[in-house]
């Protein structure tokens, strides 16, 4: 798989980057960075959170001005000066945050700023297209269907398809497995291998390093701005070594589990039924959690994770069944659930944070009614901040400036906020769904951290994650859920490969 | 790990993405950034009024300073200016309540005649008590009909999600066409040939502050408002409310009812509303007309949106217009320049102010906006 | 009469309501005493307050041509005309304003300004005002510088009922108005009595614009008259009546108008109007503002209580006019134009001699 | 009530309720290229009241057809503002929008003032002929209705079906609904979401224009301060009411003539009802349609919100 690697090693690069750099305000995000991609192969651009690995893309792409830089693609000197000149010389940009416009169809989205594109939208042309490249990539991309109800995997396929039937010649996948199960995962990976082997290069933006050695064929790392690794044989490295040098701490990627002891039972969920407009229900759902325990879910996205959490958070109303914790019903009330202490890490940090508000009082949020911080009803600010300031010490919330906007944080900063509004006062429950997704290593690792201190605070633990890893690494016992149904349900020492894959694909159950 | 101590976001971090140089937070970044594009905007506004002033043949000069001295010049125009500015910050603190909890309700206009109406109809109700009870009886009555009018919108959008822009648009019009037929009907005086109502009893009148000017004792409703709100903002409920602005599914999901948020928030909007219907007739004009709400309403939405929705700048945004108003009507009855012409003055000066503002303001509909974004579409 | 007894009663508190006229007793017999004193100006400052634009074919025309014709008469009149002032929360300034520059006369040529001046002539005793429709406001006065002035609404809307009940081709007649005020409906009941006085079997469409300004619904008003098959119409209003004769002119059916000519809009439909003139009224008003008389006499009638200065105008004192038959209309009428012309002008002069009093309608 | 029962009752409604619409059919149709692509366009009265008056000054020593485009281009010019401020320099749509309003209407009164003299003759142009379909006006019951109206009418008309393929056909569509959408994934697909939302506006001050103007010249023939009566704002309403779609718009402006013709005629058969109370049917209408059609209404998730370009 990685032969073809060298076999191109000779021909003139496909990108070639020199001394890139680009400062935002005082952040230099690039320094120098040098960069070269060779035809038909995948090049992993890999390091910590604020590295620089999306200012590079977007620079390459054409969305972002660098302060200095020359660049060549395919040979001719190359300096886009927006992401349509980008896109006319066959560079597509899959972001981290996509860019399909979610108000519109796919086949719409397929035809929006197509270079080249004739001016009258051609629906028919436009499906027509869409279901040759699902057949010649393998991908059932639905050409009418609004973006905004495709589930995520789906999203990303149709981004790669607008991409490929762009005619893109290279093309940049922006951390596009970090909201993926394995199953899709595998199925991204095969289609960059498909990409690459039919000779469109690519560069891969990921946190997630195991998968790296599966998919890619060389690997940069940048670190602070700069290359520290440029362009190394992924067949030659050590994941170790490549670790050590993103964030210079190896102990991060080891499991560290401690042996814990569980105590009375404190989450019950009783043949739990609920029904949604959105998304997938929930039926016949049982389950307990002890104190000091923590139960993993895993399965595809969108198989009633969703409906899960809020029914444990008491965002949805149970039609069959009861959800008690220590005693007492949680029944569709989020009064409920913050009375019984249950916490709730939310998938997406954007619905689990007001971003146009301050760290102080998104970390008081939960709080504000609490005597300490109000007095007849008013709120005591400075008492306020200066807890916060604490809060986001303890939780290495960076900056720890109470007044900033929490929008202003970093994806990982603003994790680390929610987490520490939500884990401050020793939950009865905690419901963690993908606490780390997006996170770099070192950031993942205080999470998992938070996660486990809950748990052996006394606390019962719920981690819902795509990630199998962080299964593994959390959890000690599992349950499957496919199409919002329990397909299966282990410890974590039985857990195999095998028995996972056919539960999450609903093949089996053990029920 | 040093590269988690990231950018600090400039000051305002609601254009982060503003240019590198000069520094941020020196003098001159500041004035790059926010005087100067704002002077410069009111100035060419200013200029461009005087040369048109100047074009139609009146003096510039002249024009300007009888707006200057018809909005702060005398004890009378400083009245007239605080009297006009006193509904606008009234509606304006109401608007500011429901915006800062992501509801743009353009109702004012219609709860400032039900209000009115309201105080009229217990003023008359309360005609033989002592003042002490008629007077502030009028006033409840003014809010509790404000109240009314926003009640149906508000129960709409909170039950059945029907947007509140045009549901309470709507009720504006019910509003005005309600009080078209009670003056011209039941409230009218039988020998009346224009509609208008009875007079306002004086025993729930509002007296003067300022003898010979219009500064009434209604005005004083505004610091009280002004305190409140300010209140508001730093009281627990009033966080609620505004994280519900921001994010109503984190707000759901820390136990804030949505519904009770909707409803409670268009009703505060309702009741200051409505409490303007009841100082423009008990204080002001002792008397309902049709147009009791002129464009009250709209223009105190626009002196919150001015505000950034916070007390001191919805107030500062009210005297602005109160000035405006009231300058404008001296270089009519000064300097015989027309009404259309001090419009367009009036029109150009509020543009200036506009992107003198544009910053703190820029985010209020931001919130609206993420808020509006469905997370999904229900397809029925 | 029994209009005020009504109002009197409504508001319990007019005790309190007519203190300043008790208080302004003194400040009358000050201002006599000045202007005993103060060397008669022969120029005087007039300030007018018009409710629409001065070219508004109607009311506001006819209050602005009253000023320039008087003043031109006159010939020593400096004034300041200020258009579209409706609101009552402008109109108190802006009067307030007139009155601390030292005007001599402010003339409020709108019912919408009586209030105000209610509430200021005692402030400013050496300045006159003149207001329209006070008498219709219960609790309002004159004084010594206080006038008030109507227009008979009877006066306005009869005359198009005798012309067009002779000039009807038909049956049906679509009668087009402004917003449903009082006045506007009291003028349609004149003009429907007068029409059937003339011609019993005649019967009536009737449509309201909403507004003064609506001139877009004021024609669909009378276009939907003319789709049920009006044969002509009237239209009692203001500004809004272009959409009508424009709207009748299109059908090819005559149009009366009850305020201002609308000759230019439909030349070939348009039959008549009424205009009120108001010069003579304002001339007589400059000469008592000059000689100290102003208010002082009880005008040329008395109604209610005594010393009320009341200003009527109506066709009998030549303050409101039939404008002659537009002799270049060309749609079909029931009589010759020339013949309804000696109609209108027999008409006219029974009024003026007094064979005729045009009844009062509500 | 026996005037219910009669074709010519209701025909003439339905032929009236056609007529009111013509200028709300511009109008809001401009306004929802402006709304889909996310900008609040609260200045629409402004734009119709200058595409009035400048209709009506150009027709009146030229032709009609040439006073309707300058009335359109009146608001193309006053929208132009709107980018500027709201757009450019990134100010409150919504204040902008009022400020505009304001503006309009001041303008348009100076110019009315300085040209016209008392007394003298206004400017004035003859309503337009209505243009007959032969045999289908013919048609009993509905022909006068249907096919019996003026150039204007068939104009707004004829653009429905336009402006629903610009805005669902054409790239330039796609282009307007994604800035409206998610101006940030539009912007990374490549789109200039700010020279988008000025087209759009651009549109909705040209058609905000064409409507002023075909109220001038296809029903009201000479200008009057204040002439547009808030149809501007009526546009808004019958906008929302139709979530944002470019056949509901159309639809929506038809349903409120029709209801306001039929108050108009309502009128002669219920003499006795206050006017207000029928006055009022075309917005209980819209709230009826409102509040039924809520789960089919979408509005554009940027509506409101500045942009900033990363630059
Ligand atoms: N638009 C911007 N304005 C200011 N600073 C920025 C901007 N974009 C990036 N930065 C800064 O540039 C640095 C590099 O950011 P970048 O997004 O490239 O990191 P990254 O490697 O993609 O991180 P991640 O893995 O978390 O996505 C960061 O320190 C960030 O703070
Ligand atoms: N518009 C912006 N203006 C200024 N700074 C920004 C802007 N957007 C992002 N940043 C900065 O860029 C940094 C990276 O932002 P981004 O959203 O890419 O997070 P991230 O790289 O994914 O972070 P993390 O690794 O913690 O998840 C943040 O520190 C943030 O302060
Ligand atoms: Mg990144
Ligand atoms: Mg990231």
């Amino acid at each position: 798989m990685l032969a073809s690697s060298s076999q191109s090693s000779l021909e003139e690069p496909a990108f070639l980057a020199d001394a890139v750099s680009r400062r935002f305000g005082e952040v230099q995000a690039l320094n120098k960075v040098e960069f070269s991609l060779r035809p038909g192969e995948i090049h992993a651009l890999v390091g910590e959170n604020g590295a620089g690995k999306s200012t590079l893309a977007k620079i390459i792409a054409g969305g972002l001005k660098p302060d200095r830089a020359s660049m060549s693609l395919f040979g001719q000197p190359y300096a886009p000066e927006s992401r349509r000149d980008g896109a006319s010389s066959g560079v597509a940009y899959v972001r981290q945050q996509l860019s399909l416009v979610r108000g519109l169809t796919v086949a719409e989205n397929l035809q929006l700023g197509r270079p080249g594109a004739s001016p009258v939208f051609n629906l028919k042309a436009a499906i027509v297209e869409i279901d040759h490249w699902c057949r010649e990539l393998s991908m059932e991309v639905p050409a009418e269907s609004l973006v905004d109800d495709l589930p995520l995997a789906l999203r990303q396929q149709a981004e790669i398809l607008t991409a490929v039937a762009w005619g893109a010649r290279l093309l940049i996948l922006d951390e596009p497995s970090s909201s993926l199960g394995p199953r899709e995962t595998a199925a991204l990976i095969s289609l960059c291998h498909r990409l690459r082997d039919e000779g469109t290069p690519i560069i891969y933006i990921s946190h997630r390093l195991p998968e790296l050695t599966e998919l890619a064929d060389r690997l940069t790392v940048l670190r602070q701005g700069e290359v520290v690794v440029g362009g190394a044989d992924v067949s030659e490295a050590d994941l170790h070594e490549i670790a050590e040098m993103m964030v210079g701490d190896i102990s991060l990627l080891e499991v560290d589990r401690p042996n814990r002891e569980y105590g009375e039972t404190r989450l019950t969920v009783d043949s739990v039924a609920v029904h949604t407009s959105r998304g997938v229900g929930l039926e016949n759902v049982s389950f307990q959690v002890r104190s000091g325990e923590v139960l993993g879910v895993v399965g595809v996205a969108g198989n009633g994770q969703n409906t899960l959490a809020e029914t444990l958070t008491g965002q949805s109303q149970c039609v069959e069944g009861q959800v008690i914790v220590d005693g007492v019903e949680i029944a569709g009330k989020p009064r409920d659930a913050i009375s019984a202490r249950v916490a709730h890490l939310y998938e997406d940090r954007s619905v689990g944070l007001a971003a146009e508000m301050s760290v102080a009082d998104n970390a008081l949020a939960r709080r504000v009614r609490d005597r300490d911080f109000s007095r007849y009803g008013v709120r005591l600010l400075s008492r306020i901040r200066s807890h916060a300031t604490l809060l986001a010490d303890r939780f290495q919330v960076r900056p720890p400036d109470p007044t900033s906007k929490a929008g202003s944080l970093s994806g990982g900063n603003q994790q680390k906020l929610m987490a520490a509004r939500e884990l401050e006062n020793n939950p009865a429950v905690l419901v963690a769904h993908g606490p780390t997704k997006g996170l770099d290593p070192e950031a993942s690792k205080v999470m998992r951290d938070r996660c486990f201190g809950v748990a052996e605070a006394g606390g019962a633990v719920v981690v819902i994650s795509a990630d199998l890893e962080e299964i593994i690494e959390l959890a000690d016992r599992v349950i499957v859920l496919s199409s919002g149904k329990i397909v299966d349900r282990f410890d974590i020492a039985d857990m195999t490969a095998a028995r996972l894959g056919t539960a999450m694909a609903g093949l089996s159950s053990n029920e | 790990m040093n590269n988690l101590e990231r950018t600090q976001m400039p000051e305002n971090a609601a254009h982060p993405k503003t240019e590198i140089e000069p520094v941020k937070g020196s003098w001159r970044f500041r004035f790059r950034s926010a005087v100067q594009p704002s002077s410069l905007a009111l100035g060419a506004a200013v200029l461009l009024g005087g040369l048109l002033l100047l074009v139609f043949g009146e003096d510039p000069v002249s024009a300007y300073s009888a707006m200057i001295k018809g909005s702060f010049g005398s004890r009378f125009a400083i009245g007239e200016t605080l009297a006009r500015a006193a509904p606008l910050a009234l509606v304006g603190f109401g608007a500011a309540v429901a915006l800062r909890a992501g509801l743009v309700s353009i109702g004012a206009q219609g709860q400032v005649m039900t209000g009115a109406i309201g105080a009229l109809l217990t003023a008359l109700l309360f005609e033989d008590a002592p003042s002490v009870i008629a007077l502030p009886a009028a006033a409840i009555g003014g809010a509790v009909f404000g109240m009314a009018w926003v009640l149906l919108p508000a129960l709409l959008k909170a039950y059945f999600r029907v947007n509140e822009i045009l549901s309470t648009l709507l009720f504006t019009e019910f509003a005005f066409l309600l009080l078209k037929f009670l003056l011209n009907d039941p409230l009218k005086p039988p020998s009346a040939i224009t509609p208008q109502s009875v007079k306002f009893p004086a025993n729930a009148s509002l007296g003067l502050i300022w003898g010979g000017t219009r500064f009434h004792y209604g005005v004083l409703a505004v610091p009280v408002a002004c305190l409140i709100f300010t209140w508001w903002i730093r009281s627990t409920r009033g966080f609620e409310y505004d994280l519900f602005g921001e994010n109503p599914s984190l707000a759901r999901g820390l136990g804030i009812s949505d519904k009770r948020v909707i409803v409670n928030s268009l009703l505060i909007s309702g009741a200051a509303a409505g409490l303007v219907g009841w100082i423009q007739t008990a204080g002001l004009l002792n008397r309902v007309y049709v147009q009791i709400a002129a464009e009250l309403g709209f223009f105190g939405l626009v002196v919150a949106f001015l505000g950034g929705a916070r007390p001191l700048g919805v107030l500062a945004g009210a005297v602005l217009f109160g000035a405006l108003q009231s300058g404008g009507l001296s270089m009519q009855s000064a300097e015989g320049i027309p009404a259309s012409l001090s419009d367009i003055i009036q029109a150009m000066i509020l543009l200036g102010f506009s992107v003198r503002y544009a910053p703190q303001i820029a985010d209020v509909f931001g919130r609206i906006a993420s808020r509006a974004r469905p997370k999904g579409r229900t397809v029925s | 009469g029994s209009d005020d007894g009504g109002g009197a009663s409504s508001s319990g508190s007019s005790s309190s309501a007519s203190e300043p006229t008790a208080t302004a007793a003194p400040a009358t017999t000050e201002a006599v005493a000045e202007e005993v004193v103060a060397p008669v100006e022969d120029s005087i400052k007039v300030a007018l307050l018009l409710p629409g634009v001065k070219n508004d074919n109607s009311f506001s025309q006819a209050g602005y041509e009253g000023l320039i014709a008087a003043a031109a008469a006159d010939g020593n009149i400096e004034y300041q005309v200020i258009e579209e002032i409706v609101d009552p929360t402008d109109s108190l300034p802006a009067i307030r304003d007139f009155a601390s520059q030292g005007y001599d006369l402010i003339i409020g040529h709108g019912i919408e300004y009586v209030d105000p001046i209610q509430q200021l002539w005692a402030e400013f005793p050496d300045v006159d005002f003149a207001m329209a429709g006070g008498i219709l406001i219960p609790g309002s006065v004159t004084t010594p510088n206080v006038a008030d002035w109507l227009y008979n609404t009877q006066d306005m809307a009869w005359p198009n009922g005798v012309l067009t009940a002779n000039a009807l081709v038909g049956d049906t007649i679509g009668i087009v108005g402004g917003p449903e005020f009082d006045f506007v409906k009291g003028m349609h009941q004149s003009y429907r009595d007068a029409v059937l006085s003339v011609n019993p079997d005649v019967e009536f469409l009737e449509g309201f614009a909403g507004s003064f300004i609506d001139v877009q619904r004021a024609a669909e008003v009378a276009q939907q008259h003319i789709d049920q098959g009006a044969d002509l119409i009237y239209c009692s209003g203001d500004g809004i009546c272009i959409g009508a004769a424009q709207a009748a002119s299109a059908a090819g059916i005559p149009i009366a108008v009850g305020f201002g000519s609308q000759e230019q809009a439909a030349p070939d439909a348009y039959l008549s109007a009424t205009v009120i003139r108001l010069d003579g009224l304002y001339g007589t008003w400059f000469d008592q503002v000059r000689d100290g008389s102003f208010g002082t006499s009880e005008g040329e009638l008395t109604f209610g209580e005594e010393g009320y200065a009341f200003f009527p105008s109506g066709i009998f004192n030549g303050q409101v006019e039939v404008m002659p038959v537009n002799m270049n209309a060309t749609v079909e009428t029931a009589l010759p134009l020339a013949e309804l012309q000696a109609i209108m002008d027999d008409f006219v002069a029974s009024v003026q001699n007094g064979e005729f009093m045009i009844p009062f309608a509500g | 009530m026996s005037r219910l029962a009669e074709a010519t009752f209701w025909s003439a409604t339905f032929a009236g309720g056609l007529r009111l619409a013509t200028p709300l059919i511009f109008a809001s149709i401009g306004e929802t290229f402006a709304q889909r692509s996310g900008v609040l366009n609260i200045g629409l009265e402004g734009y119709m009241i200058v595409g009035a008056l400048a209709s009506l000054y150009v027709a009146d020593p030229t032709l009609t057809p040439i006073g309707f485009v300058a009335g359109g281009l009146a608001g193309l010019l006053l929208s132009a503002l709107m980018v500027l401020f709201s757009i450019r320099l990134r100010a409150n749509q919504v204040v902008v929008g009022f400020g505009l309003t304001i503006l309009g209407v001041g303008i348009t009164g100076f110019i009315f003032r300085l040209t016209t003299s008392v007394g003298g003759v206004d400017r004035q142009v003859p309503l337009p002929g209505k243009i007959n379909i032969p045999v289908l006006s013919d048609i009993p019951w509905f022909g006068r209705a249907l096919f019996l109206h003026s150039w204007y009418t068939w104009f707004a008309v004829g653009l429905v079906p336009v402006a629903w393929w610009i805005s669902s056909r054409t790239i330039f569509g796609l282009q307007v609904r994604s800035v409206g959408e998610d101006p940030d994934a539009a912007s990374a697909r490549g789109i200039d979401v700010i020279k988008v939302r000025t087209h759009a506006t651009l549109i909705s001050g040209l058609l905000g224009g064409f409507g002023g103007a075909a109220l001038m010249l296809g029903a009201v023939g000479r200008f009057q301060p204040m002439v547009t009566a808030n149809r501007g704002f009526i546009a808004l309403i019958v906008l929302i009411m139709a979530s944002w779609k470019i056949w509901g718009a159309a639809l929506g402006a038809f349903v409120f003539g029709f209801f306001e013709a039929l108050s108009i005629n309502l009128n002669n058969v219920f003499v006795d009802m206050p006017t207000e109370l029928l006055e009022a049917i075309p917005f209980v209408v819209a709230l009826a349609i409102l509040t039924v059609g809520v789960r089919w209404s979408r509005m554009p998730p940027a509506l409101g919100t500045n942009y900033e370009a990363i630059k």
